[in-house]
Order: C-alpha cells, then structure tokens, then sequence
C-alpha cells in the first residue's frame, strides 16, 4: 500500500516538463492544463478516500477562477501570485461554507447536493452578465508575476514552473495527510463510520476538513488555469467538468496522491490525439476509456488496497442508494 | 511499481511532444503551404451557423489549391470546435497559432470567443481574422496590430435593422427584445437601444428578455410578449435558438400580432419554411443574399451558390458569405503583399499593414478594410415575402445601407456615436433599393 | 404581479413540468430499482426527439393524418428508447451490477459522452423539430394569450396518463409488482426467486422509452440540437433529488413545483429562472435530505 | 448533579421504546453494578440489541433516561458516550475494511488520545505500546498486519472488542460475541474476552444464546422477554425461574 514513489522518477517527470515548455512554446498550454486538472482531481481524490464523489467540485474552480478575476480587475496591479491566492482563500471560505452541512450527507445524495449547488453557482454565473460578463466570463489583463509584467511565452513558462512546484509540492503534502491520522480516519468513513462514533470519533468533523481541503485544491486549480488564460468563463464550473475531474481521479485512482496527476496526464493526451486525429470523436474516445478503466482497473492507475475479498458488510454507500 | 507507472506515463508524453515537434523546421523563404488555423462551432446549437460556413471554406480551399493555390503556396486548414467551451477552445487555439510555419488564423464564431482570443493573437503575433463575430466592442476597446474583421460589425448591423424599421414603421409605440444572453445579444441591443431612442426617443421599452444562449423553449417568453402586445418585437439571435423562438412564436400566432425585427434571420428562414408569415424584417448581416438581384448576373456568385447548394443542400446563409470573404481577404493580402515585394515572400507585418488598407471582395459588393482593422461592408435589409419559386419566405423591398453611414470613424467608440445620430439620417440619399 | 399573469405563468409552469416529468419519469425509475443514476438518460431523451423528428419527415409525404404523426412519436420513442435502455442494461450496465453506485453511475457518463458524439455523427448539428405537428393541434386563446394545444393540454394530458399508466402497471401486473419488490427490498426479492436480471432489462427498456417519449413530445415544440441531453438529464436530476429517489409520484410534484417556480421566475426574477430548478433541489436536500418524499432506515447493526 | 457514592455504574429508568404498537423496550428499570458480568438472555426479537442501541445512544428512547456513573446519557450520541467510557462490540463485528490488524487499534489509540493530527502518519502518532499490549492481550499478534477484511469470525469479534477496549472503558457491552463462531471455537474465544476484560478490570454486559457459556462466564443473568425483564439474578437462580425456562429456553 505505501510503495514509495520513486524521487527519481518525478525528478525525471519535472525535467521533461519543463524541457518540453522551454522547447515547444504550444506545449505549455496543455502542459499547465494538465497539471491543474491534477490538482482538482487530486481535490476530488481526498473525498474518494472517504468514499464520497462530489458531481460539482468544478464550482470550486469556478469560484477560485472568479475571485482571482475579480482581485485582478478591483485592485489594477495585483500580483499574479496575490490573485491567486485570494482565489484560492474564496473557494477554501466557500469550502467551509459548504462544508458545514454538506458533510451530513453521503453516497449519492452526497453528489447530488453538490451538483445541486455547482449548477446554482454556473446558472448565476452565466446569468449575472453585470458582474460575471455572463457566458463570454471575465477577461482580465494579464497581471505581472513576482512584480516582473512579461510577455505571454515568458509569462506561460512561468505559469508553467510555478504549477508544476506546487502540483510537486502540494501533492507531497497531500500523501502526507493521507497517511496521516486524519487521513487514515476518512479511509475509515468509507469502510465503516458506525465504528468510527464508537470509538469517539467524528467521522462528520473528519470529512468536513477533508472537504474544504478539496475545495481549496479545485479551487487553485481554478486560479491558475483563470490565470493563464486571463479568462474565467461558467463552463469551468459545470457539470460536465466536474465529471471530467471525477473522471480523472478514478483513471489516477486513488491510492496515491501521484495518481490524480497520472490519470491527468492520460486524459490530456488523449484529449491532444482526439483534438490532433479525430476531432468529431473525441468524446467517444473519452468515454470508451472510462468505461475500460472502470471495468478492467476499478483502482486506477494507482490501486489503492491490497487485493481484498468484498466486505462482508454492506458499505454505508451502498446501503444509501437503496 | 509505481514509478514504473510514472515512467510510462512520462514517456508517452515525451513521444508525443516529440512526434509533433518533428514536423517543425525552419521557415522556407516561399513556404510549401500556408496553415490556416480556422475556427467554428461543429458542435451545439450555434453549429447551425457553423457548419455551413466550415463546408464551404473546405469547397472553397479545395478549388483554390486546385486552381494552383497561391502560385503554387497551398492552403492547408485545421479545424478547431469552438463548441467544446471557452478554455479547451483557447487551448486549442494557441497550440495551433504556436505551430512552427508560415500561419494565419480565422477565428471565430462566438462574439466571447473573439474578446478572448484578440489579445492571444497579438501577444503571438500571428495575423487572425475575426470572420464571423460582430461584436464591434474587440476592435474598437483596443487598438490591434494583428487582429482583423473582414465583415460588418455590430454596428453596422444594428443601426441598419433601426433605419429599415423606422423607414417600414415609423410610428410604433413600444418595442421588446428578446437576445440571447451573451456579449452579442447584450452589445447589440445596447447599440441598438441607443440608435432607436436617438432617432426616435418617444419608443417605450416594455420588456427586455434575456433567454440563455440555446434555450431548448421560449413557450414562457412568448406568453409574456402576449401579454404584453409591444408593437415591434426585436430578436438578434441566431442559429438553432432563433429557430425554436420563432417557431413558437409563430405557431402562437405572435409573428402577426406584433412587427418582428430579426437582423440575423437569413440563416433561419430556409429551416422554417412557412413558419414565418411575410413582413418580417430580416437582415442579412452583410450584404450576401442568394437571392440578392444584384448579383444575380454575377457568374462567380452564381456558380458558388449552385454548387454549395448540390453540395450541403441548403443555400449559403451569412456566416457562408463571411467565411468566403475572409478566405478572399486572407488571400488577397498575400497577392498584394508578393505583388509589393517583387515577389519576396512578405513578413507576417508586412501581411499586416497590406491587410490595414485592402480591398477585397467577396461574392457580394466590394468591401474595404480600415486602419482599425473593421471592414466597411454595407448592410442589405429587407422583408419576407412569400414567393413560388422557393417553399420558404424570400426577402423583399431590399435596401442596401453603405457602411460609411453606419458607423463612427475609426477611433470613436460606437455606444456613444450612435447617440449623436440624427433622424434625418432615416431619409439619407445614399440608401438605395436593390431590385425592382 | 396580477392575477391573470399568475394564471398565465400556472399553464406556463405546468406545460413545462408536463414533458420535464416524463424525462423524470423513466430516471427515478432505475434510480429506485437499481439505486444507479443513469446520466445516459439525456441521451436517450435526445435520441427520442431526433428519430422521432426523423419519423416525422419521413412519414409527412405519405400521410397527413394527425393521428397517425401523433402516433408516430409514441412509436418512435418506444422502438429507440425501449432497445436503447435494453441493450444499455445487457451490454454495459449489467456487468457493473455489483459495483459502487458511484461508479455505475460513471459508467452511465461515459455512455452519455459516446452516446452525444453518435448522435452527433446520426443527425448532425442542425437543429431538428417537428414544429408543424404542434401547430396541427391547433390552438386556445386565454386571457387574449394564445397557446398550442399540444402544450397546454396534450403534453400535460400525456404526462398524467404516463403517470396513471404506470402506476397501474406497478400495481396490477406481476412484472410491475416484481419491480415493487425489488424497488423496496432487494435482497429479498431475489430470494423470492425473482429473475432480477429479466426485471433490470424490463425496468431499463421501460425506463428508456418513457426518456425517449420525453423527447419525442418535446420535439415539436423545441429544437433538439447537440448538448440538449446535457441540460435535460441534469434538471430531471434536480427533479429526482427533490422527490426522493426513486420516487414516482414525488418525481410529480417535484416537476410541478419545478415548473411552477421557473414560469413565476420569468415573470418576477427573469434573472433566476435558470437557477429556480437547483434552488429548490438545494432547498428540499437541505431540509429532507433524502428528499420530499422519502424515509430512510437506520443501518442495522 | 454529581455521581451517587455506590457501586452503580449503570442504571436505566422506565426506558421505552415503541415504533407502532409494539414495544422494542417497555419500561426497563435496570441497574449495573461495577465488576459484574451480566449475561443478557431471550428470544430473537426480544429486544436484547434494541437495548444495548438505546444505552449507548444509537437509538433514542421514547421515554425513560439512561444513567452512566449518574451521568444522564440518555440524549447522547454514541461517540460522547464511548468518551465516557462505555465501548461496545456487535453482533456484525464493524471493522475498518481496508485497514490492517493493527491499524484498526492506532486509530482507536489516536481517539483516545483526542486529537487527530494531519500531519502526523498514524503509525507515529498511535501509542505503540498499548497497540502492542492490545495485540497480545486479544491475542491478534499474529494476524497484526493482515487485512480486517480476510480475518476468520473468531479474530474479527476479538478484534472488535479489543477495539472497544483500546478506549480504557469502564463498561463493555458485547452483542454476541460467540454468534457466528464455530462451535470449537466458542469458549476460545469468550476465554480470551473474558481474561482480557478481568485484567483490564472492565465491567462487561454480554449478549449470549448459549447456556453453557452463560453459566461459566457470567456473575449474574438477566433474562428479556418482549421488551421487558423477565428475570434477573445470578445465572443458578434465574435459570431455575420456570418463565424462563418456557419462554427462553424453550423447554416443555
């Protein structure tokens, strides 16, 4: 269940990154792409670990999107950096907000209650064109970094560095909390939360930390990706997107917290292929390998437990959806 | 194990980037093709528009490598779905415009998309040609080396649909407006607000509806128009959303009871059939009409429309005229440029300042593109008829409105031009009518 | 507002929770049997409207009689949306039965993203509609407002005899019945003996059709275009929420609450009129968190 | 209000339970003195569990209050009252599925010790000693590093009851401990759970079908017919009660 992940290996992975941004210019789009959709999915995987999908997480994004837009357009200026994080503050405050009563519910109602509030949020967001700019987003300029204002190639390959630390970064840091006892205890809601409240621990308290951690990784991811493009627009928060980022954490699985970011990288690539080879099916392609992934490899590309018979009890989840 | 997986991973990554960076060399003085990065909706609602225009650039482009291309320079398009949302569209987009090679690119449909991609284009330095959205705001917020509109803008189009229903309707008393809810629908009915109350403040505004871009139902709009009884109805929207808002206007029998104004009806009437009666105000945002008389002794327009129409069955609507006429302009500009360069191949600035003072022409009147990069294209209006020859409504009474009466110089900001207009405007000389 | 807007917006309201139930009708339905929401649902209700619009011009040269197109939809629907779900149950579905309904219900996304692009490739990105069909119906004036018969009671009235119908058929057939069982204890009806695969494929082909009909009846009054599955199945989500999974006659009320407040929307807050179906959906969850009209056990233990 | 100075540990007042017509709990008035093992005897469906539910606050009663050390826990939930020293094993042992042996007790000894780091990994931060003590006392030292969810019967009920007992609790309410083990391995079982909860000094209310283990591990016997308290006492007593006798040990 622990195999270290090799330094070697990353090392390597952040050298060829950063080599492929420095030498193809078009590469750091999708590159810096990829590593956000890692960090949402990643957000998505600590409430996996609990067994709980959320349908709507994108809403976090969106939130971390708009704030950062709407810091950049308040305060003419602002650094890059200072945007995002007050990106990142909005979508951990709505994450709090959130939480308080989102971590009632599990399984199915779970997501739903999610999906519920992300389409408030998208509706609004897309409804609102005073303040949102409505379905064309918010454009902003293009603000400098670390006090440096640069060109877009320069600026792109900053973007890129500065996503690829923190996705090292954070994703170090997220193992650490998987392996940590809050962590280990959200493993434990998923297996049995009636034991958990026998032995004096809330698994609603746990998972509700858990919850607004999520938050603030998708809302990061929002950030950077609003950053980059100095752009937000509602779709970032819509269903379909949070499908997208579900999608990635179960391809990643979620065993480790390298795996979102694995599963990331796949489903850029296949994205790049169908969008390069065959533009009218790339949903197709998307949705077959879902499918394959689900049926041959159901923990990702990480597994995340030894081979164990199935549970001789009725897991909470399951007893929900009935 | 893992880092095994991490490995794999990795390694396709780098054999992807590699496989397309093998296709990357240096800049030829005279390049074997010249890559078109083209953009349009393939998929939703507004690939009603899309998809036609797209059918018609790949005829276009075909015939025009065919023919030889330019002196033997090949145009080669890569399609991008402005369907798949904004940033996967604009991720989409720069890759292509950071392709190695000598590129332009044609972008886009969605008014969103334009304001958003503009700037990309500049900072890449690569010339785009904003072919089909009408938004006037991208040109005129900010001033652009490399970005270029070869047809009409939002201005032009909506200060045209004011003129033709104060010359039809002069004395009405309360108007609505039904716009999709996105920069198009909301920067067209302020520039056309303005317009109206400029030329004729006593107009009452009764009800001012938004619907989101590709409402499946307008049922509940078109109960509160009922209610309501405003004498002009005003819609700007387009594509499959115009379709169903129509025919539910129709069937309820709202398109009699109130005068409708429908400046990007074109595309639509030859769906709906019947379902629009005759005296609707339909534009053609432009001046590109199949059944336009003026250039129905055209050979070239001629041919175009019967072969487009064996070839996708339906006649060319506006986003078709559009597409030609960025491809005519594209291509014009490298003529122009070589021509002026004793045959050199032209930098992408040299390109830039050809295109800043070009006259081109598309299949409809000739057009000229100004310091600002905004064609001047005049604007052809007219009203449904019901006609023998076709089953669906023709445009008739046709007036054309030459550009340089509908917009401000460059420079001026339209929202506020169009406050300054004076009614006189309503009867000025230069419209004329097309046709009998 | 005054009265007669209210009135107004009440058939508004209605008509439009007339079709948004009967794409409800078929998702609560699986979500009851099988505890799985089928996201694929809005493909089969955009399925329903394109063939059935495919029907339609094929059949309007050869006929004209009103009846016969009207049939047409209903047979449309039932042909593609029956086999749909049937062959969505037997190919796919089936071999995840034993899976978290988490993942089930990604399979069914996954479906529903192949599913949009086949669509795609079948009818194109036109739009597509029958528009002429409504029309045939004829319409009524109210309060000097016309409006479609087809909407005003046909939708609504079909909706209703769904309704009726399928209750009926719960009740009073045994293959109803064994859905009953099997809605409400699993586990015991199979050890009852009840042939739980035959009733999954039974359940997924009605279900299918009745998402199909959905469609089918929307298509002379809306124009079916790509992505229109997407906005379908995640308002019939917010209505199923707001019932309760899996259940029928909450999935009613909750289309007519739905409706109600989105056509009062349009006359009072025009801006919230696409967010009315959420808010309530949050609002119910938040105060019943499993729903108007459900009641859940505590675990055993 | 503070505890009376008795030996009571446990002691519940006309508790109540009804859903429907029918009482699961009908006005039990029943006390717990400490270092008592009480076996709980009765039918199926005679409310043994609904019991053990209501007092360690998985359930709420309809009327009536539950009293801990004089502590009304009666509107307590269940993780106050596992604060308060009550741990409890069931019919079902609840484990961590996807946790191994030992894990299972760190994160009991993490609760125990109030606070969850999330930084710190689990292995660290749990006590390891009393893991290790725990491991040995319930005799799972084997298995220590074996998945919960491929454990025989037998271990798991150990391990469900050491989990309880990671805790330190005053009182350990254990529904079936023998349910579902095989008959070899019965007395095992009850053997180890015994001298683990003497040695601990805990009190232990245990829920048991089987006379012959009732006989040789419980102080005292309390026998439920339909919600109720038919008979209470020590076990040679109430197994004489002829009620008993008809209605639980179903003789003629």
């Amino acid at each position: 269940m622990r195999t270290p992940i090799s330094p070697v290996a990353v090392a390597l992975a952040v050298l060829l990154v950063l080599a492929a941004g420095w030498a193809w210019p078009w590469s750091r789009m999708p590159i810096i792409t990829f590593l956000c959709f890692g960090l949402a999915a990643l957000g998505l995987t600590v409430l996996m670990r609990a067994g709980q999908v959320s349908f709507g997480h994108a809403m976090y994004a969106a939130v971390g999107g708009y704030a950062t837009a709407f810091a950049v357009r308040a305060f003419p200026g602002i650094d890059g950096l200072a945007a995002a994080a007050a990106g990142v503050l909005a979508s951990l405050a709505a994450g709090a907000l959130v939480a308080a009563f989102v971590s009632r519910y599990r399984g199915i109602f779970f997501g739903m209650l999610n999906l519920g509030l992300s389409m408030v949020l998208f509706s609004l967001a897309g409804k609102l064109y005073a303040w949102t700019g409505g379905t064309d987003g918010l454009r902003f300029e293009r603000p400098p970094l670390l006090g440096v204002a640069m060109e877009r190639g320069q600026f792109e390959l900053a973007m890129l560095v500065l996503a690829l630390s923190l996705a090292v970064g954070i994703a170090w840091m997220v193992q650490r909390y998987f392996d940590s006892c809050a962590g280990q205890v959200m493993l434990a809601i998923r297996t049995n939360e009636t034991r958990l409240e026998y032995i004096g621990l809330s698994a609603r308290s746990v998972l509700a930390q858990g919850y607004v951690l999520s938050a603030g990784l998708v809302g990061l991811a929002g950030a950077l990706l609003a950053l980059v493009q100095s752009l937000v627009t509602p779709e970032s928060g819509y269903w379909i997107r949070s499908g997208e980022y579900v999608f990635i954490a179960i391809l990643g699985g979620s065993g480790h917290a390298i795996g979102a970011f694995l599963g990331a990288a796949v489903f850029e690539l296949i994205k790049l292929a169908a969008a390069a080879w065959f533009t009218d099916a790339w949903q197709i392609l998307l949705g077959a390998t879902l499918i394959a992934v689900i049926f041959f490899a159901p923990q990702g590309i990480v597994g995340w437990r030894r081979r164990a018979p199935k549970p001789a009890q009725p897991t909470p989840a399951a007893q929900e959806a009935r | 194990m893992k880092s095994l997986a991490t490995l794999k991973a990795w390694g396709t990554a780098a054999l992807f980037a590699l496989a397309t960076a093998a296709t990357a060399q240096p800049q030829p003085q005279r390049p074997a093709e010249i890559k078109l990065g083209m953009s349009t909706f393939m998929t939703g609602p507004a690939s009603v528009l899309g998809a036609p225009a797209k059918a018609a650039a790949d005829m276009w482009i075909e015939e025009f490598n065919a023919a030889g291309g330019l002196d033997g320079t090949k145009l080669s398009p890569t399609w991008i779905d402005e369907g798949q949302g904004a940033d996967k569209f604009l991720s989409e987009y720069r890759r292509l415009a950071q392709e190695p090679g000598e590129k332009l690119m044609l972008s886009a449909i969605s008014s969103g998309y334009c304001n958003a991609l503009a700037p990309v284009a500049e900072d890449l330095k690569v010339i785009n040609i904003l072919w089909e959205c009408s938004t006037e705001k991208v040109l005129e917020e900010r001033r652009y080396k490399y970005v270029f509109r070869t047809g009409p803008n939002g201005t032009m189009e909506m200060v045209a649909a004011v003129l033709h229903l104060l010359k039809l309707k002069p004395d009405f008393k309360t108007l609505a407006v039904v716009n999709q809810d996105y920069a198009w629908g909301r920067d067209s009915w302020e520039i056309f607000r303005n317009t109206l109350l400029a030329l004729k403040p006593d107009v009452k505004i009764v009800a001012e509806l938004f619907p989101k871009f590709g409402a499946p139902d307008f049922s509940t709009e078109v109960t509160r128009l009922q209610a309501l009884r405003p004498d002009v109805v005003l819609s700007t929207a387009w594509g499959g959303d115009l379709d169903t808002f129509l025919r539910q206007a129709s069937q309820r029998g709202l398109l009699k009871s109130s005068q409708f104004v429908l400046p990007l009806a074109d595309s639509s009437l030859e769906r709906l059939g019947d379902a629009v009666p005759a005296g609707v105000i339909v534009g053609f945002v432009g001046d590109g009409y199949f059944a336009d008389p003026e250039s129905a002794n055209d050979p070239e327009a001629r041919a175009f429309v019967q072969k487009f129409k064996q070839r996708t069955g339906a006649y060319p609507n506006f986003a078709v005229y559009h597409m030609i006429q960025a491809l005519k302009a594209a291509t014009g500009a490298y003529r122009q440029a070589l021509a002026d360069n004793k045959g050199q191949w032209p930098t992408t600035d040299q390109l830039a300042a050809t295109l800043r003072k070009l006259e081109y022409r598309g299949l409809s009147r000739p057009i000229r593109l100004r310091e600002d990069g905004q064609a001047l294209q005049g604007q052809l209006y007219g009203v449904t008829a019901k006609d023998a020859s076709q089953p669906f409504p023709v445009a008739r009474q046709l007036l054309f409105y030459p550009a340089d009466i509908l917009t401000p110089p460059v420079g001026q900001k339209s929202a506020e031009w169009v406050k300054t207009l004076k009614p006189a405007l309503i009867q000025d000389s230069r419209i004329r009518r097309v046709g009998n | 507002m005054d009265l007669n807007l209210l009135l107004l917006a009440t058939v508004d309201g209605l008509s439009y929770a007339g079709s948004l139930f009967l794409i409800s009708l078929g998702l609560t339905l699986i979500c009851g049997v099988f505890g799985v929401i089928n996201v694929a649902h809005g493909s089969l209700y955009a399925f329903g409207g394109y063939s059935a619009a495919s029907l339609l011009a094929w059949l309007l040269p050869h006929t004209s009689s009103t009846p016969v197109l009207v049939a047409s939809l209903f047979v449309a629907a039932a042909v593609v949306g029956g086999c749909l779900g049937a062959l969505l149950e037997r190919s796919l579905l089936r071999h995840f039965q034993d899976r978290d309904p988490v993942l089930q219900l990604l399979v069914t996304f996954a479906v529903f993203m192949v599913l949009e692009d086949v669509q795609r490739m079948v009818w194109g990105a036109t739009p597509v509609n029958a528009g002429d069909l409504a029309t045939r119906l004829g319409t009524t004036e109210l309060l000097g407002v016309t409006f479609m018969n087809y909407q005003l009671l046909f939708i609504p009235g079909v909706a209703l005899v769904a309704y009726a119908g399928l209750q009926l058929l719960l009740r009073h057939s045994t293959a109803g019945r064994q859905i009953v069982a099997v809605i409400h204890h699993r586990e015991v009806a199979t050890a009852l003996g009840i042939n739980a695969a035959r009733i999954g494929t039974l359940t997924f082909a009605l279900a299918g059709a009745l998402g199909a009909l959905g469609g089918a009846l929307s298509v002379p009054m809306t124009s079916f275009v790509p992505g229109l599955g997407a906005e379908m199945i995640v308002t019939s989500f917010a209505v199923i929420a707001t019932a309760g999974l899996g259940q029928v006659t909450g999935a009613l009320v909750a289309a007519v609450l739905i409706g109600m407040a989105r056509s009062l929307a349009v006359y009072t807050l025009p801006e919230l009129e696409v967010v009315m179906p959420y808010l309530m959906m949050v609002a119910v969850l938040l105060v019943r968190p499993h729903g108007l009209f459900s009641a859940t056990a505590a675990r055993r233990i | 209000m503070s505890a009376p100075a008795t030996h009571e540990l446990l002691r519940t007042e006309g508790l109540t339970l009804r859903f429907g017509g029918i009482a699961a709990a009908d006005g039990i008035d029943f006390t717990l003195a400490r270092g008592e093992h009480l076996a709980v005897i009765g039918a199926n469906g005679a409310g043994k569990t609904t019991f053990i539910n209501i007092c360690t606050g998985y359930i709420r009663p309809s009327s009536g209050r539950v009293l801990f050390e004089g502590v009304d826990i009666t509107r307590k939930g269940p993780r106050q009252i596992a604060r308060l020293g009550v741990g409890r094993s069931f019919q079902l042992p609840q484990l961590f599925l996807d946790h191994t042996v030992r894990q299972c007790l760190e994160l009991a000894s993490v609760s125990r010790q109030g606070r969850l780091s999330r930084w710190t990994s689990l292995s660290r931060a749990a006590d390891q000693r009393a893991v290790a003590e725990m491991l040995e006392l319930v005799e799972l030292a084997a298995h220590a590093d074996d998945l919960t969810a491929v454990l025989p019967e037998g271990r798991r009920k150990l391990l469900d009851v050491g989990i309880a007992l990671m805790l330190e609790p005053k009182l350990v309410i254990m529904d079936e401990p023998t349910s579902g083990v095989s008959s070899e391995d019965k007395h095992g079982v009850m053997q180890t759970l015994m001298r683990a909860l003497q040695q601990r000094r805990v009190t232990s209310w245990f829920v048991e079908h089987d006379v012959e283990i009732v006989r040789r591990y419980a102080t005292r016997v309390a026998a439920w017919i339909d919600g109720r308290v038919a008979a209470d006492g020590a076990p040679a007593q109430v197994f004489a009660d002829p009620l008993v006798r008809r209605e639980v040990l179903g003789e003629r």
